[in-house]
């Protein structure tokens, strides 16, 4: 990926605003994480045409048209797919991904997968709202069970999936997630993605005022996102509001922080190389969200698939003085020749 | 003119001119024409070396050739089954040739299975040697042979050359340091030595090669040689082989050749269009019979800059290699029809897109699964409308396995020039069939440079330098190619119709009726040559038409009837999208037209279709096998006669 | 006959009778034989209800009416803005009518945005019902305007009356317990009133609806029906509405009516197929514009065992439409044209297993993501042969909303009949459009049940008895369905090509070209019924010829054409695969064809191909709208004058 | 699904013989599994027409012609989705889907994690031969990183799936492994499979003799296997040869037993609700499979969609005279009458 600097940013925040007119519904969460990105982009100290932006198809996916930089309104979940050979093929760039949730884990979600045990070096965002926006509401893979929505209308049977653990069952070397409401805490993590290299996947809690509205006002209400919030901070213990949280058989638990031995309070780590940690982690909660830790689950360093591939190539081809080797090659093995 | 390769074995050299009056002489040398010959085994027993051999000693000798290899399907059968059976025939001649042959004059049979498999070929008449000491009755029994077919009547109509092929060969290597297993397995290349001896091949280069092969084993290719040699001298000495024969050179064009399958020359069209364009190549592909060759040949040729992206399927493949080409490479993507079938939707966003894309579809028998291993030309109607909305495409068959390299340039040509995909329909005759290519100069290499947009192309009402991203070249409607990372031209492309010109999302009754319009009339206003005919009499009233791998059939089945004094025009379409501008001119001028294709009738209908009063006759057959030159031959002397 | 509903408001009943020399008293009642009507306004100002109950209003008057929601495209955009606008169109008159009508001559515009959107379309000289209080300043230049429309000239052209429906409304629900803010929004049941008085139209059955829907919050139902009884007393009162209409009923076939879109009816028509086969229903689909709606209402009707599972993309959706269909299910699959291309390797595996599945394409603007919500023609070619190798499938389009039943009915009966799947071509005019629709009777439903295979069907060369289930029924060359759990039948079906009989695996070329033709075979000899021309005089020359949503339009122009004398044939294909057997000759006694499709000519270059000789003249628009009947009598007429 | 009775066989292994000729190479691990399946379907209790197996394109593929079932052979990767049809429509059947790792991983990952998180009464058999056999010898998701194979002649850089890994992140209530070489132990994981209400999913090494042979000999030859194969047994301590499993943060470590005490050897337990401890498992062995547990990992129970769905269903038929309610759908809501 284009060499990220993460510091000075000469460019603003309106750099990156382009001349489409924004089109989501009135509050929708989906303009608090554009105006963060938008926000955010200049510190990558990259020129905005180093930038390009992959989206498939949902609400969501509209955001590449908000942003002065390349991008691309593909087609429903295949965006890793396309990303992975722009990536692939340009390591110049630096490639995002912006998805939803019926986007990146229904129709998408072998692509996913795959980009991420590769570790592409693309920065995928999911826009998790659980519910198909731009269709009109209907349920979606992270969607609650027993949810009411027109193709649903006797409760939704569908266990949802996790989106954290699947990525890390599927290798992910980055896995973080975030809220569209926080801006400092959307930035932070976009910068850390920004900075790792291969696949980050960021999954942000985004308000669908139409269809499903209020699906995280837990971590979001005064009133009880200190019991159920929980930013995670590397190197420091894992706290919030008067609870912990500590280790119970391989997975995680909350406690009363008076109740536990403050040396039993878990040290939050996001660069452990075994995953069992951040598995673990994602466990912590569920579809209820009664704990819901934010941030950097898990970032460690594993080699990426575009790097792999472009030094295959590159160790090939350097020195090679094509036309001369397509010559070479049509007469290698057995020719003859007639006079 | 043909150089003859020297060399032969020292025993070749003593060969007795041919004489009509002492043909049952030992040695006699007769000369023939042509010969098509089929080598038939176990998948373990090496058949499809021993044809390639013998084929570059052919081509050495400077005959014209076409080969066809035939492997088991799908599945690995045990050892003597009839699914096991490989084969590989070749059909040379002094003249030049067009396919691998319709029927097998020698049939090279090493087991009971290979010689159950493919007698039902044989011309009648034919030549069969065959290894006895595989005719256990254990072996028998495995194919069905309730008896013996060397010990009974039912060989009676061929000429049987029974030959201890295993003994012979370990009893020849037995002096050699190999072990008596290792000795068997080199019985092909005693039988290759006994078929070169008798068609006069020289051995020389198989020598070098097995020497080559072998580097690092000088005791099995020491082992290889000798078997080699004891067919030969075994050929020379045997009394059962009266006779020898002589297929002299045929004349073809000067210049250097090789043997080329159609796979391997699409691969190195795909690296010669990269060279050509000055562009990476970027090929997105999911493995799949008959296509994966190329995904293997391509993955060798990373010196070329080209990157291969094995994907999680064809989805991915066709997407990564849209990704790609969005950001300047040449973006290509390869499969068969099931694989194809899947990318429909994402060729569907290039055509929106209008970016350059290269979807190669190497045709196999089906629907569905179908019989991944056979050939058929049943998807040009998929080619062309599999998508929805309207959604064209350019579309161009190669008609031969060399063919496949020129096609593959001209594809990149019209990718790159109107920003476009486009799809390349071979088949499985072509992917694995061979011939001898006549090796392009690279002088003759086109130029594809593109230029990409760097600049801003416009300006807006206050005068300001803007950049349309749909603003179209007036020739060629092609719009600009500004890949991400060119300053200033930040852009945003995608699915939805866009406003022409601006790129932006519209939704516009007008604009969408213009797109939809202008996206067809950009196709349909690609550049492609006239349609030649051949026509040599004038004097033709029926004109033979075909497109893709059936142009060596047709070819041969045309010289058959001009042969015959039988006046037929012929002309092939290496364009299907659009089609040439001659072409309805051309079909104009007779009074019938028969179109043979190995589907239902799929070019007839386009034609049907575009050209009104066009009187197409279809000659169709779905076998999973290219036609044979002579039911063609029979199929146009019919419609000729019947006026 | 119709009988007229009785219960208008008490103010109704005091009309005075037309008078052609009284015609500026208030109060002049004029009678119409038809008017279109748009209601228009922000999203969120409930115009598709008001729509709705001016709809039902209209049909229990007896008129014959035909209606067009028009939602925003794919976004919610900001109140107030070009994009947010929605709108309902009606069209209704006192003889059968066939379209929503081309353009309104009435417009209800709730804000300056709805104004500027829907002007347009509107006829000039037409009436405009304009809600004056949204036309502040802000709002206007919000939407481009620069000065206020209603202040300077720019309507001279039509009949405005500028109504302050916010503040009216707000004004005649002061003594409601209601706020302000539910008032205000209740200011397109004003509007509905006004309007009911202006075409005289009975207001009772809304009034019982909006009790019903507003049960739980009694308030609000009261302010509403205060709202429309004001808005009513409104036109009765206000001087500036001089004319009062009346539009007769039509004189439409005896029966129960109920108004019904075409997604309610293709929904209703599969669980219809269900009823009438005695099979349970399955669909697999996953959501997509403009097709959602049929997963939507049939999520809903679980009572008749209809199945509905929302996969997780289009090929899980068609490939449990398939594993249902195996397990003895009516397997139905449903999306619009990204998702059909996806579905087709699955489809091509349903043709080679020669299993009954109904696939349902709701065809949307294409290529790519389109325009979602705009109507097209552009995948009869992807649904005739999108689609790897020859895997021919039965094609069927419905022509109207109220007809997407029938033909589900039908496309059920070959399915089941052939074993075969079968694509079903609505559209998105079709799917959110309605009409009225005359209720079959439960005595006429098809008895489609099917024999499933219980019993060995053939015997061995040993005579024992055994099953073979590719045993084709000599008539319809339908195979035995023998579904999992069936004792004794146990075999093994797959996408291989099969053994014609037995169904094992085979790869002989000539029964891959007799599986081939067999299966074309099958689908060609579908029994559909021949197609009706409508041929009054006899005398016409030129016929013209539609499939699908064109109905409506098509057959409005013929009508005008044939009330102005002019001879033109007319019918209409609802069978594309295969087509009727009497096609052929029909189109040969006509010396021109008119094909009006929107799209650029699909079904004309079938009929080119298939009916050689046929003068086929293409009417393409792809605009994304429905034709207008009035572009297509100029259109017609065009080519019967120049002969 | 069918009522599985695990007892009293009347059937015999070769009742459940195809008459097809059997056509694998010679030597693949294929025909043990075949041989083992075949001897252990009687167990099932079912009469052979209400088991239905379901394929996708492979090698293993083919395995449905060769069983006396309903079968079928059906597209590549798609397996999972058809038989979700089918189980989902006919609670009355056993169906089984066989896979490969290509099929399955590859182009089928989306309806594999669909099919587990849902939790449809599927046994899924997944063949892992790490290769795909079929089209001849390319490298798969399961290959090692650096393979050589026809489209890699330079080494594969993709970073493979552990599949149990992948199953578990996605929800799975049912995961096991066994090899294609130990019927004993091919059959108690088919049985357990078996008698589980859900999705199984059960990964099976099986040697491909002539793309990938050898690819899994660590676990078979006398001389390696007891240092490497780890045999799970639900309530026992986790031992093989000399050597213990002992936890280890919050993933496991092998550890010489003379090393440790006894009480801190982990005993298996394959229910635990919290799927962290089965993916810890998961994560013993990577590709190199130097320490490599074979059995269930996890086996809970969770409602399956099948079932959910059905129940609506049901719930919402019963009783309803069809043809009656068809006329009372039609006329629902607002209709009129013509005279
Ligand atoms: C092939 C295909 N199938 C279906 C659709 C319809 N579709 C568009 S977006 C979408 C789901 C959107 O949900 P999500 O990804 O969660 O995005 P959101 O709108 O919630 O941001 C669907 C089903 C499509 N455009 N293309
Ligand atoms: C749509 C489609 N793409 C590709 C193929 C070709 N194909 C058949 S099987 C296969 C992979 C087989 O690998 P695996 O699933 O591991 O099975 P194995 O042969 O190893 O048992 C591929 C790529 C196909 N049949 N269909
Ligand atoms: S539907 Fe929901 S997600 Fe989509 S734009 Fe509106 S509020 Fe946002
Ligand atoms: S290729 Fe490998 S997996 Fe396929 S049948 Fe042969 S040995 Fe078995
Ligand atoms: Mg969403
Ligand atoms: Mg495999």
């Amino acid at each position: 990926m284009a060499d990220v600097k993460l510091d000075a940013p000469k460019l603003k925040a309106k750099d990156f605003k382009s001349s489409q007119e924004v089109r989501w519904c009135p509050g929708c969460g989906d303009y608090a994480i554009l105006a963060a990105m938008q926000s955010f982009l200049p510190e990558l100290g990259l020129e905005r045409e180093k930038i390009a932006f992959v989206s498939g198809i949902g609400c969501s996916s509209r955001f590449p048209y908000y942003l002065n930089t390349y991008g691309m309104h593909s087609i429903h979940g295949r965006a890793p797919a396309i990303a992975t050979g722009l990536a692939t093929s340009r390591d110049d760039l630096s490639v995002w991904v912006v998805t939803g949730d019926g986007d990146a884990l229904s129709i998408g979600g072998n692509h996913l997968i795959h980009a991420l045990r590769r570790n592409v070096n693309l920065k995928i965002l999911l826009f998790n709202n659980r519910i198909y926006g731009l269709t009109k509401g209907q349920y979606s893979p992270t969607s609650e069970p027993g949810k009411l929505t027109k193709s649903s209308p006797m409760g939704s049977v569908d266990a949802p999936f996790n989106p954290l653990s699947l990525a890390l069952g599927a290798e992910a070397t980055f896995v973080a997630r975030t809220l569209d409401s926080d801006r400092a805490h959307l930035q932070e993590v976009l910068r850390a993605a920004a900075a790792h290299e291969g696949s980050a996947f960021v999954e942000i809690y985004q308000n669908c005022p139409i269809f499903n509205d209020n699906a995280f006002e837990t971590l979001k209400n005064p009133e009880s996102r200190d019991e159920a919030l929980i930013r995670l901070q590397d190197g420091e213990p894992i706290r919030f509001g008067d609870r912990v949280v500590v280790q119970s058989g391989y997975g995680l638990e909350v406690k009363n922080a008076s109740d536990v031995d403050e040396k039993d309070v878990v040290i939050h780590k996001s660069d452990v190389d075994d995953p069992a940690y951040a598995f673990a982690l994602s466990r912590l909660s569920g579809i209820e969200l009664d704990h819901t830790p934010v941030g950097v689950f898990r970032n460690v360093k594993r080699p990426t698939y575009d790097e792999g591939v472009r030094r295959q190539v590159n160790e090939a081809a350097t020195g090679v003085d094509r036309k001369d080797a397509l010559d070479r090659l049509l007469h290698s093995g057995d020719t003859w020749t007639v006079l | 003119m043909a150089e003859p390769a020297s060399g032969m074995p020292q025993a070749a050299c003593q060969r007795v001119l041919p004489n009509p009056h002492e043909e049952n002489l030992v040695n006699t040398v007769r000369q023939l024409d042509r010969v098509v010959i089929r080598f038939a085994g176990d998948s373990g027993d090496g058949m499809q070396l021993t044809g390639d051999r013998f084929t570059a000693e052919t081509a050495k000798l400077g005959n014209d050739l076409s080969t066809l290899p035939n492997y088991p399907a799908e599945i690995r059968a045990p050892a003597g089954t009839l699914p096991g059976v490989s084969s590989f025939q070749i059909h040379f001649a002094d003249t030049d040739i067009l396919t691998p042959g319709d029927e097998p004059e020698v049939l090279v049979a090493m087991n009971p299975a290979a010689l159950k498999a493919n007698l039902p070929d044989l011309k009648s008449g034919g030549i069969i040697v065959v290894n006895t000491d595989e005719f256990s009755k254990r072996n028998l029994t495995k194919v069905g042979y309730d008896a013996n077919p060397l010990e009974d009547d039912s060989l009676e109509d061929y000429q049987v050359h029974p030959v201890p092929l295993t003994s012979l060969t370990i009893g020849a290597l037995e002096e050699h340091e190999v072990g008596k297993k290792d000795a068997a397995r080199s019985k092909n290349m005693f039988a290759l030595g006994l078929i070169s001896w008798m068609y006069s091949r020289p051995t020389e280069s198989t020598e070098g090669y097995l020497k080559k092969k072998f580097a690092s084993k000088p005791e099995i290719a020491g082992a290889n040689i000798a078997a080699l040699k004891a067919g030969w001298n075994y050929g020379e000495t045997a009394e059962a082989f009266a006779v020898q024969y002589e297929i002299p050179p045929a004349s073809l064009a000067a210049g250097t050749y090789r043997n080329i399958t159609g796979n391997a020359a699409l691969a190195w069209g795909i690296v010669a269009s990269g060279v050509a364009s000055d562009l990476p190549v970027f090929l997105g592909a999911y493995p799949i019979t008959p296509a994966s060759d190329i995904l293997h040949e391509l993955s060798k040729h990373k010196r070329f800059g080209v990157t291969t992206v094995q994907a999680e399927d064809e989805i991915a493949a066709v997407g990564a290699a849209l990704g790609a080409s969005w950001g300047g490479a040449l973006g290509v993507t390869t499969s068969s029809g099931p694989g194809i079938a899947l990318k429909s939707e994402t060729i569907s966003l290039a055509v929106s897109l209008e970016l350059p894309l290269l979807v190669v579809d190497v045709q196999r028998a089906g629907p569905s699964t179908g019989l991944p291993t056979k050939t058929e030309q049943a998807d040009l109607m998929m080619a062309m409308f599999g998508r929805h909305g309207e959604a064209p495409i350019a579309v161009v068959a190669p008609q031969s396995p060399s063919d496949c390299y020129a096609t593959m340039l001209e594809a990149t040509r019209m990718a790159l020039t109107y920003r476009t995909p486009v799809m390349i329909l071979s088949d499985g005759y072509i992917a694995n069939g061979a011939e001898p290519w006549l090796l392009p100069d690279m002088a003759d290499l086109p130029d594809l440079r593109v230029d990409f947009q760097t600049t801003m192309n416009a300006q807006d009402a206050d005068g300001n330098d803007i950049f349309l991203p749909y603003q179209r070249n007036p020739e060629t409607l092609a719009r600009p190619w500004a890949v991400p990372g060119t300053p200033g031209l930040q852009h945003r492309i995608g699915g939805i119709e866009k406003a022409d010109g601006t790129g932006d999302i519209s939704y516009d009754p007008a604009n969408h009726d213009h797109m939809v319009r202008t996206r067809a009339a950009k196709i349909a206003g690609i550049d492609v040559p006239d349609i030649e005919v051949d026509d040599a009499s004038g004097n033709a009233k029926v004109l033979v038409l075909g497109w893709g791998s059936t142009w060596g059939p047709i070819g041969a089945a045309v010289r058959g009837l001009h042969d015959r004094g039988i006046d037929i025009a012929r002309a092939h379409l290496r364009y299907l999208n659009p089609m040439p501008a001659n072409l309805g001119e051309i079909l104009g001028r007779y009074d019938k037209v028969v179109v043979p294709e190995m589907n239902l009738g799929q070019l007839a209908l386009l034609l049907r279709g575009n050209y009104p009063g066009t009187d197409v006759v279809g000659y169709n057959k779905v076998r999973g096998l290219p036609f044979t030159s002579n039911e063609l031959q029979d199929a146009l002397e019919e419609v000729i006669k019947n006026g």
